[in-house]
């Protein structure tokens, strides 16, 4: 049923993936984010990944919630589907979309305003279904749209623009994901695009729910002096613990193996991840240690990045429901409508 | 009571929820049914699971009333909680039988009823071990006795038995030994058949016993629905339990499901998934009931802006708020129609009965994919829920499904280039595309600001274009919608309006009027937004009567805005005590009014 | 544009946003409001934070207009991107000033506009360093040569300044360097002032200009509200912020905080730390916007079936769904009044300006307390987020929160028992008790099933009886709510009901019919339900019209259901693009239909 | 403005506690829930707890959401103020009546389904806020009132009574209030009065959010062979860590604390608790490792009760927003409104 999309135009000189796209391809609409938010450069990290990744754009669908962040569909990858839905509630639209068609790529872009206060329960649940989806949170700390309110990831102590540090204890979608069963997840930064690249594209190609949580500093309104979610503070307390690369499937694996610090893992479409241990004493395969390592580290204060859990076993969302292979929405009708025999047989049931 | 009512009474079991007496009156309302005799059964459950009151009332009626009699003749009295009002309901000249195990407290006798005492429980501990099948069996006793008393054909009994239980011999025999049970002592103790009583006939053929519940999601099945998604929610659970199992019927396989029944974590998760799915080209439905509605209001209006199909389900329970759970009304006409802030206005189809669930649900899905918008099946409790006797279903095979202006990969090839919001042939529809399917289809679907293309918008000229194209679309649905139907006089002057589940008590109420010298006409709504024949009939009326299940007159409130008609050329009879109308409450009603009216 | 305009144009500057000209604009604005000139400024805003084309629209209007004039005088373009558009709204005669850093494209002339160039951006970055403080100053620039071809008085602005910037001396030179410097070059270059220009009056004696939002929340404050619940939500936002600031200043001590304001985590947690604070004894509301109403609608039906006061305000944008967040509409006139699923009825205010922002929000929580449900305050963006000039606000020292019928802990002593819906005085309302205060007071609320006694209750009666007085008391709320102000002709045919921010436009219009020789009456709705004044309003009139900025003509609906007017006896004249509406729409629509009725 | 509750009727015979009401004073009507239920169990507990702690029952609040469990409220301190709100809603509701009196006791009940689906971001905010109140879910890993859906508690392979074992991660409230800052966080079982009953008296004078989640076994839909939150599951794989008792203020404390293994924790009203560990190695002051621990139980089928985190110095609700000693809703009237002299002034700036 699907079409191999045709670039559109082309850049003469530029290098172009498997499929004859140029970068552009993946390119979307002018950003109307605040010149130096950290969102844009994810932006950009998407558009580097999905054109890495030799995928057609509109085998793509782009969705989101409402927020500055959740705007961001907009402006990648404009070749693709988007679907910027109501505050908080792009992990229903996914899951819905996805049970129609499981064949297609889901990326939800999503804030921590929109993921964690009024969306916390439909991104938790997303979890737990292991909803095959990239899920990403350009996290900042604050509601950038509304203009700088505290969000739920506000860290204890950090100092807002003017008034009164936070108080409130922080929610940690990483923290969520990992004890609530998701079975990729990752924290990175907006300016680390040698450590977002891979882990989008490994997030992608992960069959199940891919959690990628971006420090994704507000400019405007959360990059000051006593934030601790601004480009300085996260530059200068980042700790790294497991760099991933990404292998598409067929290509050569070219890394030392043998130092025992990288490891292969074959994700299902035959591509591969390789882990590189910069914290030679974490586990990514341990739930409860990859938390306490996370929440040591969290209370001196320090942002613990990298692919920090990975089970590729857990079955996703379809497969837990035993769903057929064929999408949904594209089985014909006389496979879904029993006819009138079959009702009139039915019928006799009810006398 | 005056002489014989044969097939024509009205049976009560009052029970204690919990004690397994469901399948006993299933048993009694089925043999009747079976034995060739209309009937419809109606449940009066406590929002509870176990250990309280709960009643069970069969309507038999030869002239195929379908409504609630707002009497009773004979009454099983089962439950000592509700001695009381259970003496107090049986008409005069009726029966009430007991479980003489206990001595009857003669301060409840009443002298123009007729009491039975049967030792149930004595003759369940006597003739069976084990608490549990006690309880059990003491009810089919009860069932046993009921067939004596009223003359229920035993070989319909067996037969129902054995479909039941099919290979379990066990069960066959222990049923079989308390229906002889209950069978004997009444034959050898009273005299047997009662004054109430059934006689086989014929007036069943080609009819069913279901629920409108099993009937939507039936109709969802045969519509093609593939993505169902829900919250737990009475009395709309049961339409997703029974369309899980019609799936694990006839769409399962080696190759798979062919269905995906998402329990939701919420009402706004179910519907966010509904929109998802049909967004990307599956049928997709969600049931629930008011506060259900309540919650998805957000995700309606953005669907409803969207232009994204979506089928809901309202099985409609009593307001406001929590409410009586387990009882009916029809109180969410008004949220149905307009949910969601800002201007929207969504397409509602109200089904009557059962039959009208199955067809109503399969097109609901026509309708919300040719509109592209939501479309609600605005049901009830005491549809959904109660067993209604009902024809066969059909189908026709060579039915296909209205999948609306959908461009396929060809087409989309085919065009310069797409754009979303786009009404090429002035229908007030514009044509979409399915994510994935073709590079050229590729759009931006957001609940914020867009034009006609499809862009984002804060221009007031781009904003408003779209918005009037909605309204116009909206304006044509009128004539797509099932139209309202009309019965009874022809050239009267009294005209009664009505629309769901109040139809039984209606088509009751329009006979006993007659009967009274009124020749009313009767016309049923079936759809909104409303078609021309509505207006004509009350222009055509001197008097129009709206009758309703709930307290505001909701429905009229429609008729005003939709139509224009004035509030006050419309007299509201209004049921809302949460037990289903009946038809004499129309009738009082009526004549009251009209009493009224001549002496004003 | 023939003759001069003095005291009577429109000054529209255009601008990025994020780029700091909201305080020049601001400047500008109140230096001709304390010339004394009336004038009213609106803010045309993106949704988004940085970069995209923001307007400042002042309407200067010796006559006291406050609404959009529709039209333009002289405009300040600062903004490359919208030189097309800027130029077109620019009226004959009038004047465009813009940036001569870069030479303007002739292609954009007019030759009926006079082009005013002066190099803001060279200026400033010969003047200033640091790239953020020159994007500042060139903004402060402009309002210097404004200052000298609109003759503004340099004393006022230097007043202003100094209010501004208090001791920070370094701010106040470098604002007036830069106002010297284009108030300078404007002398030097050009022939001031323009034929639009300003003259000191008094006409603004005794008013403030203030926001809508921050009125409501003052009102907040007077009324005694101790605790707001919130989620951000534009044009919203701004009503909690100002609560906050006043809390601060008039709330806070040694002994903490007398207020408690929190920030929750979406609308369904807001409105029920309303109701659980109401319910609490405290006064407690919630300010949001339209997609917020929707989703609290459950808990709204909650707190009317159990009676527990709330209060919101609900600042209404463009609708449906996210709509266009930064502009206006009154669209949410229907789900206000009827949120919730089953049989839900509210009352509704509806604010035409600041001082009424102000009023209504205290009228607000007696009401709200005095009925026990749920009150709204239907505001928008215009009202909500632009600055009026209004009358000074006052506060009658003697006033006294209505608390409605709560017993005190002697109270609840002195009675036998007490019992929460039990409506002694048959006013529709039952006395309630708070919690906590005395033993006798305990008592159940729960939004399922209950009794008048508060007792849980699936009896159809019981049941009935509660609903049945909560429609009485709804009722009785017509004769509490602010009525409907009448102004304009007495005995005329013609009479226009309007509402909310369209008043403004509307008193201009008025006038402007009256020119025209059609002396009209004019009734402003300021509360739901309505009272008699109103059906005898429509009453007297041949030709009533209904003027709202909505698209389905919402308030008639209302209007309908509650007076049983006909749909068609009131003529809509309908503004839905987002901007506020402003005389020449009503002037036009009123007289249209006028010309159409006599040629029909 | 409060008054001392005078015991309607003396039960002649029966204790009475300092107050002088009975045990009696505390019951409230009679349950509709099924015989058996873990729920009823629970309501006894109460009746207890609070008869035993001395408070005058007007003094409390108790508040629910919907469901057989929310519906115990009605059972239980019929002399007490009660709420029951709309499905998973609870929460905001406390938290607003809170706010408005904060001197007075709140109970909230909740289920597995109103807190966990529905609920939960009420339930995390309401953690974070570290609301002063006691939080009790009846947790049986279905959805009693609407007949025994699974529920996000299900554990992964628990079987329904028909149909295919529970497939999905379960989400545990222990795990969640500990991760998202909750001040007191236990686990208990309804079969286990003992140790319940000590625990909600604790909760209740905790000047925080207390979080009891209460194994209660629905005996009508989840009680059968195969289910893992039946009675017989839970009591063969319960294993408590610190056993907590309930030492009124002014009362003696008479325990040896030299085995090291009893620790005396001072609540704020003077009342002590007594932890007595029952596993030696488990520590009620570490997120991170209570986490650990009771995530290594979980993966084996066990079920970790007991006290199992506890910080008596996180500022609570009001503290963090500093409102006064005084609760909001008696504040006079001229203490809340500023005046028409202060208006004219303040009018003045808006000019
Ligand atoms: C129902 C609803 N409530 C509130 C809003 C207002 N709103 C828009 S974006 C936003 C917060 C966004 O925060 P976050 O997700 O962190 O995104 P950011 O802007 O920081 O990237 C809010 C509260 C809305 N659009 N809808
Ligand atoms: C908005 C809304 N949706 C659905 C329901 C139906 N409903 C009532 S109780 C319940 C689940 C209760 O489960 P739980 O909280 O675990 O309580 P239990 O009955 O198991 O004690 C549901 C879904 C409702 N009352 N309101
Ligand atoms: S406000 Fe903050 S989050 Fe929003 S665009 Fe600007 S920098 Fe980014
Ligand atoms: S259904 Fe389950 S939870 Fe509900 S009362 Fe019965 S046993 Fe308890
Ligand atoms: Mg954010
Ligand atoms: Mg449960």
């Amino acid at each position: 049923m699907s079409h191999i999309a045709k670039p559109a135009a082309r850049h003469p000189g530029q290098p172009v993936n498997k499929l004859g796209f140029s970068e552009r391809d993946y390119e979307g609409g002018m950003s109307t984010l605040c010149a130096g938010c950290g969102h844009d450069s994810i932006t950009a990290a998407l558009v580097k990944a999905f054109f890495e990744l030799d995928i057609e754009p509109h085998r793509v669908a782009k969705l989101s919630g409402i927020g500055c962040s959740s705007k961001t569909p907009a402006y990648f990858l404009s070749a693709s589907h988007g679907f910027n839905s109501v505050h908080g509630r792009m992990p229903s639209v996914v899951t819905g979309a996805n049970a129609a068609e499981r064949s297609m790529a889901y990326v939800g872009v999503s804030g921590d305003g929109d993921s964690l206060s009024i969306g916390i329960g439909q991104f938790a649940h997303a979890v737990r279904r292991n909803l095959n989806m990239l899920y990403i949170i350009e996290n900042n700390g604050v509601y950038g749209l509304t203009k700088g309110q505290f969000s739920a990831s506000a860290d204890l102590g950090s100092k807002p623009k003017k008034g009164a540090p936070n108080q409130l204890s922080p929610i940690d979608p990483v923290n969520m994901a990992i004890s609530m069963g998701a079975s990729f997840v990752a924290r990175s930064f907006s300016g680390d695009k040698d450590q977002l690249v891979p882990l989008i594209k490994a997030g992608i190609r992960h069959d199940g729910f891919a959690l990628i949580d971006v420090i994704s500093p507000c400019v405007t309104f959360n990059d000051h002096d006593g934030s601790t979610k601004s480009y300085q503070y996260t530059r200068d307390n980042i700790v790294e613990t497991i760099h991933t690369d990404f292998v598409p499937p067929r290509q050569e694996i070219t890394v030392d193996f043998a130092s025992g610090e990288v490891t292969s893992v074959r994700l299902h479409d035959g591509s591969h991840m390789l882990l590189k241990k910069v914290d030679k004493a974490y586990n990514a395969d341990d739930r409860a240690a990859a938390i306490s390592y996370i929440q040591h580290h969290q209370a001196e204060g320090r942002v613990v990045t990298g692919l920090l859990y990975f089970d590729g076993a857990e079955p996703e969302f379809h497969q837990v429901s035993g769903t057929c292979q064929e999408p949904l929405r594209d089985l014909p009708h006389n496979e879904l409508c029993p006819g009138s025999e079959a009702l009139a047989k039915l019928m006799k049931g009810y006398r | 009571m005056s002489g014989h009512k044969v097939n024509n009474f009205v049976l009560k079991m009052a029970n204690v929820n919990g004690t397994g007496s469901a399948s006993a009156n299933g048993l009694v309302s089925k043999a009747i049914f079976r034995m060739g005799v209309p009937m419809s059964a109606k449940n009066f459950f406590p929002s509870n699971i176990q250990g309280l009151p709960t009643w069970y009332e069969i309507r038999i009626s030869g002239d195929g009333y379908r409504a609630r009699a707002g009497q009773v003749d004979v009454m099983v009295a089962m439950n000592a909680q509700t001695y009381k009002r259970d003496v107090a309901e049986v008409c005069s000249g009726g029966y009430l039988i007991y479980d003489s195990t206990w001595p009857w407290d003669e301060q409840l006798s009443r002298d123009d009823v007729t009491f039975i005492g049967v030792p149930f429980a004595r003759m369940a501990s006597e003739a069976f071990t084990g608490s549990r099948i006690r309880i059990l069996m003491k009810n089919v006793i009860y069932a046993g006795a009921l067939a004596a008393l009223l003359d229920i054909d035993m070989a319909v009994i067996k037969q129902l038995l054995k479909d039941q239980f099919g290979d379990k011999q066990h069960l066959i025999d222990a049923n079989h030994k308390a229906i002889a049970l209950g069978y004997d002592f009444a034959k050898e103790n009273f005299d047997c058949p009662l004054h109430c009583r059934l006689e086989s006939d014929s007036k069943t053929d080609g009819q069913i016993v279901i629920d409108g519940n099993a009937a939507a999601a039936l109709g969802c099945l045969y519509a093609g629905a593939t993505v169902g998604a829900w919250y737990p929610i009475t009395p709309s659970t049961s339409l997703m339990d029974a369309f899980a199992g019609y799936c694990n019927k006839f769409r399962s396989g080696d190759e798979g499901n062919r269905f995906m029944i998402i329990q939701a974590e919420d009402e706004l998760a179910a519907i966010g998934m509904v929109v998802g799915a049909s967004w990307n080209g599956a049928r997709a439905f969600t049931p629930t009931s008011g506060p259900g509605i309540s919650l998805m209001s957000e995700f309606i209006g953005f669907a409803y802006y969207t232009e994204i199909p979506a089928v809901l389900f309202d099985i409609q329970r009593v307001g406001p708020s929590t409410g009586m759970p387990t009882r009916t009304q029809q109180c969410d006409i008004l949220i149905c129609a307009y949910a969601s802030h800002g201007d929207t206005q969504h397409v509602c189809l109200y089904p009557a009965n059962p039959e009208e669930c199955f067809e109503m649900a399969a097109d609901a899905f026509d309708l919300a994919e040719r509109l592209q918008t939501p479309v609600f099946v605005v049901s009830d409790l005491d549809i959904g829920m109660n067993e209604w006797a009902c024809p066969e279903f059909t189908w026709d095979d060579a039915r296909r499904p209205d999948r609306g202006e959908v461009l396929d990969a060809e087409q989309l090839a085919a065009i310069e280039k797409f754009h979303r919001y786009l009404d090429d042939d002035n229908d007030g529809i514009a044509a979409r595309s399915l994510p994935g399917v073709h590079p050229k289809g590729a759009y931006f679907t957001r609940g914020s600001g867009h034009n006609k293309f499809g862009g984002y918008t804060e221009d007031a000229d781009e904003y408003q274009e779209v918005l009037d194209r909605l309204k116009f679309k909206f304006n044509e649905a009128r004539h797509r919608v099932p139209a309202a139907v009309e019965s009874g006089a022809h050239d009267g002057e009294v005209g009664i309006i009505a629309y769901g589940s109040s139809d039984g008590a209606m088509i009751e109420a329009l006979d006993r009027l007659k009967e009274q010298g009124l020749d009313a006409a009767y016309l049923r709504i079936r759809g909104f937004p409303f078609g021309s024949e509505v207006q004509k009939f009350i222009d055509r009326h001197e008097v129009v009567f709206i009758v309703e299940q709930n307290r505001d007159a909701q429905m009229r409130t429609l008729l005003m805005n939709d139509l224009g008609v004035r509030r006050d050329d419309l007299v509201p009879l209004l049921h809302y005590s949460g037990l289903p109308i009946y038809a004499d409450f129309i009738v009082q009603g009526v004549l009251n009014h009209l009493q009224q009216r001549k002496t004003a």
